[in-house]
């Protein structure tokens, strides 16, 4: 057991890297999926039917295709069209085309969740379309949104175990480094998973309470 | 592209692709079966039962799956439980997958009237009745295109079932690669696999949807 | 007929007993809450065979609460609950009482039939299937003689030609009326409306009110809460107006609709419509 | 392709090599998360001798070729065979040889019914998915012998000690290593002989394109071998034998 | 008073005609189909300012929809809408009409102020800034003038206790009268009210009622399609019935209340309670 203390000691710093990249990743992918996917969802609301269909085969083909397939698309693919980028950005890139997708889903299905009445009210008043989208449907939708949005984002975040395949170094990936160098398996892999589920559930538990104070106000 | 090497390859990778789509269908079969009742509980008023699968369905939906089958597979013989790999890979992807079911059945049947539910009840007609023959026949609409993303979902996570020695495409399309050193044909034509067969399953739950929602 | 009074019975022994032949719902000292807001206070009220009361008061008085108790589709927090000689929701095993499990409560609730202000017609099943559904998976009859009954139900209402249409292919006057055909169907012994009438327009409204009455003539026991005093006024036998969970008063038509009611209940009739 | 190996020289003066870090002693990740092992160190000495900086990038297995291919990467360096296979493969170059090695069987400690490779008939024994084992023991036992392929050798020991496998199918070196930490564990020495296949030699991998950088490594390796810096790394690494 | 005759008005020459001064909603000719489905059949009405018209009718006559047409939230197939002198939903571009662009019709609609059956307040936004909101996002005034408005309006329904209270948290009744208010904070012309108070029980439906009477007595014009025979006899100038798309019958409470009226209509309106 003291080896396994020494071994977590020595760690220390190689997992907050790996947590840090993880974290880089997330985040950065969750905010430019969740703009993304937002403004898909604005796209496939107001533009003609014909674009809402190729939005839809978007991400149907976004959510079907593998993502390491699409890591190694971005990693590889752009060094061939002669422009290499950092793996970090590569992994960003791909997990902002899959995510989008993700995120456009939950969006436009909390949208058709505001009830019509009020739409039919706001054209009765003359509002304009911007301040009543700003002003009226985009505090429900949120607010609808955000269960399965925070859902997903967990999904996103276990996912993100898959980047070291392009040499992102993260939970998973440093979790086999250490047993590749002699720890064991079983505890480096409950420990990732300690990682991501108290992390996870943090996430849940932070959206549950944001919801009822909402809720509340 | 070099046909002739894929060719050669394709046999191979189309008994991974079998491997896979069977074993997304049985984890979606035995995930919604189980979902579905679990489901309903807590839906009308909150019980122990419901509390308890809330904090389940919420610990499952935070650890990768990767790690439970591993923990599975590998940890329990430790103690004594060796389980074979197929019924580990389909236990651990099955209950990961129970607890995202589980979430989106519920959300369905919430967005059914709740006067539904009450007619039924005061017409002194058994609770599974009312589910299953009232409730979730409505429920479908809302249910089949989360229901089928989720799948999607679900038919990429197969791929982690490789790491207790389950022969299934992604792992398959790897071992080609290491072995010939010629990712790229292989690869694509994996991707091409999932993609097919992701759109298989949508034409499938489109039309059963279709039946069922009209019995 | 009959004019009961506001009931002054003593407070129910611990063992409860049977209501006098003839009284087709008793409710005792029916209290309800729901975490610290009390909703009904303490309610006595008796319905006679083959007599139709009807319960008015203002919104949020309670009257759904106590509707939806009798056939305990909410469970009353104290008191007790009568229908056709049988205690409601309670079970007896062993000499003693105990709340009734899911089975005899079905058993129970089959006795009333509800009718509801949205109609809550079965949106996947069509106008015969929502009638014969609950008889055949109850297990009552055949799925053949289900029909066949259901058919009859239909016709009794008036809508022997729409039996294939799916509900929201129907007016809803016409929903109304086979959510009505759909309740006999179980063949209960008292019938309870909610409001039955008031999604409805004028016309539609009236040939609900039809049925309703028609059956009130056929001497079937029925507890209507309804924002129609017109009906109230001619149909109904008793009038109970309930206010903040309790039963404020109680009376004939004649008496309700006099100068001899209580200020508050004459201007609550009295400036309606 | 990314620039030749003389650009890479004026401009850069790094050479990239990726490796897998999950092959110890051959290539592994340190506790203090830095790649190192005989490959590695290898793969230093000769930067050193080319006058190159090195980056090492740890990427899965399956990325390496890709990698090499899209010019990520100017070498790979994680225990890869040079068998005839690759030799043939239209991408990629293989080195001159670096060290020796075979496929033998790794068993538990106490193990009586398997004393030689041969005693693998009947049995239950596990290999890493795509390496070279798969094939000799098809090839060896035909239908005599159950597979069970798994993701990594960690997995695979771990099933060995669970006992749903009876032996698992790997190289001498990587072996020994394992034997060394773990007392519970034991190889089989000789190991497979299978002509072209076991033994075996390993080497590094650079671009069918890179001709350059080829010949540069391949001179940098006869180098260390001549002036016994091979040897000791080796020594160091893998041990005597 | 004025008693309209069934208008058989020539029809609309090529450019259209602004009616007389003194008419506040005209319409000619007004027809509508979805698909093979002709829901309007040609209507002609005229309501002069100040005057309160009601609509009944049976369910799925047009009622809705003709309303929904005045303020083109419905665009009729064929037919004229004019509302205070100014032609809606059209716009004159060069010397000719085309249909008018979003931003114009957006200006057309802010002379109609309509109240909707199922309330359809901002279920995010408190009763004051569901009031406040369109003035402010229209650009008619400041956000502290819209408040200091929307403010008195509430007062003017009743709600200034409740101005911060959520949708869900105010009773239908409450709700109907924030939906008057943020109405009227446009300064409409016209003001539409469809079923304005059929979601409500009596006792909340009179407290609307008593709002839309009050506004009807300060002179605004208001189009109205009610169930409420009550209010249609005492409030209204005129009634309209309609049936299947089509204005059957037309004229003043007296008459359409009277025997004189068509058997129709007495058939509908008659037997109402
Ligand atoms: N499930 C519930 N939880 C908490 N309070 C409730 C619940 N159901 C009803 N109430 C409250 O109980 C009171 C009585 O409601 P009830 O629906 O019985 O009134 P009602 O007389 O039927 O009114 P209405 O005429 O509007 O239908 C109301 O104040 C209501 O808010
Ligand atoms: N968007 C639509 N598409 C097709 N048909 C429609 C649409 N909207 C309304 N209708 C049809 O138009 C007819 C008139 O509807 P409308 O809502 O105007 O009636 P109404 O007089 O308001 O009835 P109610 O009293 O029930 O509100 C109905 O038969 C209805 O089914
Ligand atoms: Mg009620
Ligand atoms: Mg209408």
């Amino acid at each position: 057991m003291s080896a396994f203390m020494t071994a977590v000691a020595d760690g220390f710093p190689v997992f907050g890297q790996a947590l840090l990249n993880a974290f880089i990743l997330l985040a950065t992918s969750c905010v430019l999926s969740t703009f993304l996917g937002a403004l898909l969802c604005v796209v496939d609301i107001c533009a003609h039917r014909s674009v809402g269909l190729l939005v839809r085969i978007y991400s149907w083909l976004a959510q079907t295709t593998p993502p390491l397939i699409l890591l190694f698309l971005a990693f590889y693919g752009s060094t061939m069209m002669g422009r290499a980028i950092s793996p970090m950005t590569a992994a960003i890139i791909a997990f902002v085309f899959f995510a989008t997708a993700y995120y456009f889903e939950i969006f436009r299905a909390s949208y058709e969740g505001v009830p019509r009445g009020q739409f039919e009210a706001a054209r009765a008043l003359g509002i304009p379309p911007l301040p009543f989208a700003t002003g009226v449907v985009v505090p429900q939708v949120i607010r609808i949104a955000a269960g399965p949005f925070v859902g997903r984002t967990t999904v996103l975040f276990k996912e993100t175990s898959l980047a070291s395949a392009i040499s992102v170094s993260e939970i998973m990936s440093t979790a086999s480094a250490y047993i590749y160098s002699g720890a064991s398996p079983l505890l480096m892999v409950a420990i990732a998973g300690g990682i991501y589920a108290v992390i996870n559930i943090a996430l849940i538990a932070l959206e549950k309470h944001l919801t009822r104070k909402a809720a509340a106000a | 592209m070099d046909f002739a090497f894929l060719l050669e390859n394709l046999p191979a990778l189309l008994r991974a692709a079998w491997t896979t789509a069977w074993l997304t269908l049985a984890t979606l079969v035995l995930s919604t079966l189980i979902a579905l009742p679990l489901a309903v509980s807590g839906l009308r008023r909150e019980t122990p039962l419901s509390r308890g699968l809330a904090a389940a369905s919420t610990l499952m939906r935070s650890i990768p799956t990767l790690v439970i089958l591993f923990l599975v597979y590998y940890g329990l013989p430790q103690v004594g439980l060796v389980l074979p790999a197929l019924t580990t890979a389909l236990v651990g992807l099955t209950l990961s997958a129970v607890a995202y079911t589980m979430e989106i059945l519920r959300a369905g049947l919430k967005s059914v009237d709740s006067g539904q539910y009450e007619a039924a009840a005061a017409l002194g007609l058994p609770a599974w009745l009312i589910w299953g023959r009232v409730i979730y026949p409505q429920a479908l609409r809302v249910i089949v295109p989360t229901w089928l993303s989720n799948a999607t979902l679900i038919l990429k996570g197969t791929s982690v079932a490789s790491i207790i020695t389950i022969p299934e495409l992604t792992a398959i399309a790897n071992e080609i690669v290491s072995e010939t050193y010629r990712p790229f044909e292989i690869l694509l034509s994996t991707a091409a696999i999932y993609i097919l067969l992701g759109s298989a399953l949508a034409l499938a739950a489109r039309a059963s949807a279709r039946r069922w929602s009209h019995p | 007929m009959s004019t009961p009074e506001i009931h002054t019975r003593p407070r129910p022994r611990s063992w409860p007993q049977r209501p006098d032949p003839g009284i087709a719902v008793e409710l005792r000292d029916l209290r309800l809450s729901y975490g610290a807001h009390d909703i009904l206070k303490g309610i006595d009220l008796t319905v006679r065979e083959g007599t139709t009361t009807a319960l008015v008061g203002p919104s949020g008085s309670g009257k759904t609460t106590l509707l939806r108790c009798v056939n305990y589709l909410a469970t009353p927090t104290a008191g007790e609950v009568w229908v056709d000689g049988e205690l409601v929701g309670r079970e007896e095993r062993g000499g003693r009482l105990y709340p009734a499990r899911e089975r005899i409560l079905r058993g129970h609730r089959r006795r009333t039939g509800m009718v509801f202000q949205r109609f809550n017609l079965f949106a996947n099943l069509s106008a015969l299937a929502n009638v014969a559904f609950a008889p055949v998976s109850a297990g009552l009859c055949s799925r053949a003689e289900a029909q066949e009954r259901a058919s009859v139900l239909l016709a009794r209402v008036g809508l022997s030609h729409r039996e294939n249409a799916l509900p929201p292919q129907l007016s809803g006057g016409q929903q109304q009326r086979v959510a009505i055909a759909r309740a006999l169907a179980m063949q209960p012994k008292v019938m309870l409306f909610d409001e039955a009438t008031s999604a409805l327009d004028p016309e539609l409204s009236r040939e609900v009110l039809a049925v309703m009455q028609e059956l009130a003539q056929t001497g079937m026991t029925m507890l209507v809460v309804t924002h129609e005093t017109g009906f109230a006024r001619t149909v109904a036998d008793d009038i109970v107006f309930m206010e903040a969970g309790r039963i404020v008063s109680q009376g004939s038509p004649e008496r309700m609709f006099s100068d001899d009611a209580p200020e508050r209940v004459r201007r609550f009739l009295g400036h309606a419509r | 392709a990314g620039p030749s190996y003389a650009e890479k020289l004026a401009t850069s003066g790094t050479i990239t090599i990726a490796t897998t870090g999950n092959a110890p002693p051959m290539t592994t990740v340190g506790t203090d998360g830095k790649l190192t092992g005989f490959d590695v160190e290898l793969c230093r000495r000769i930067a050193e001798g080319l006058e190159l900086k090195t980056e090492f990038v740890r990427v899965d297995f399956s990325a390496t070729i890709p990698g090499l291919k899209a010019g990520r990467f100017d070498m790979i360096c994680s225990a890869t065979a040079r068998t005839p296979q690759r030799l043939a493969s239209p991408d990629l170059s293989m080195s001159e040889p670096t060290i020796e090695n075979f496929s033998t069987l790794l068993v538990k400690a106490g193990e009586t019914t398997i004393a030689t490779v041969a005693d693998a008939k009947g049995k239950t024994v596990g290999t890493v998915r795509g390496g070279q084992e798969n094939k000799l023991l098809a090839d060896i036992f035909g239908s005599d012998i159950t597979i069970t392929t798994y993701p990594g050798i960690a997995e695979e020991i771990l099933d060995l000690k669970n006992g749903r496998i009876d032996a698992v199918a790997i190289n001498y070196v990587t072996a020994s290593q394992h034997v060394k930490d773990d007392a519970a564990l034991k190889v089989l020495k000789p190991g497979f002989a299978v002509d072209g296949v076991s033994p075996y030699t390993h080497a590094l991998i650079v671009s069918r394109n890179q001709p350059e950088l080829l010949e540069a490594v391949n001179t940098e390796l006869k180098r260390l071998k001549d002036s016994g810096e091979l040897a000791a790394l080796e020594k160091e690494w893998i041990g005597g034998n």
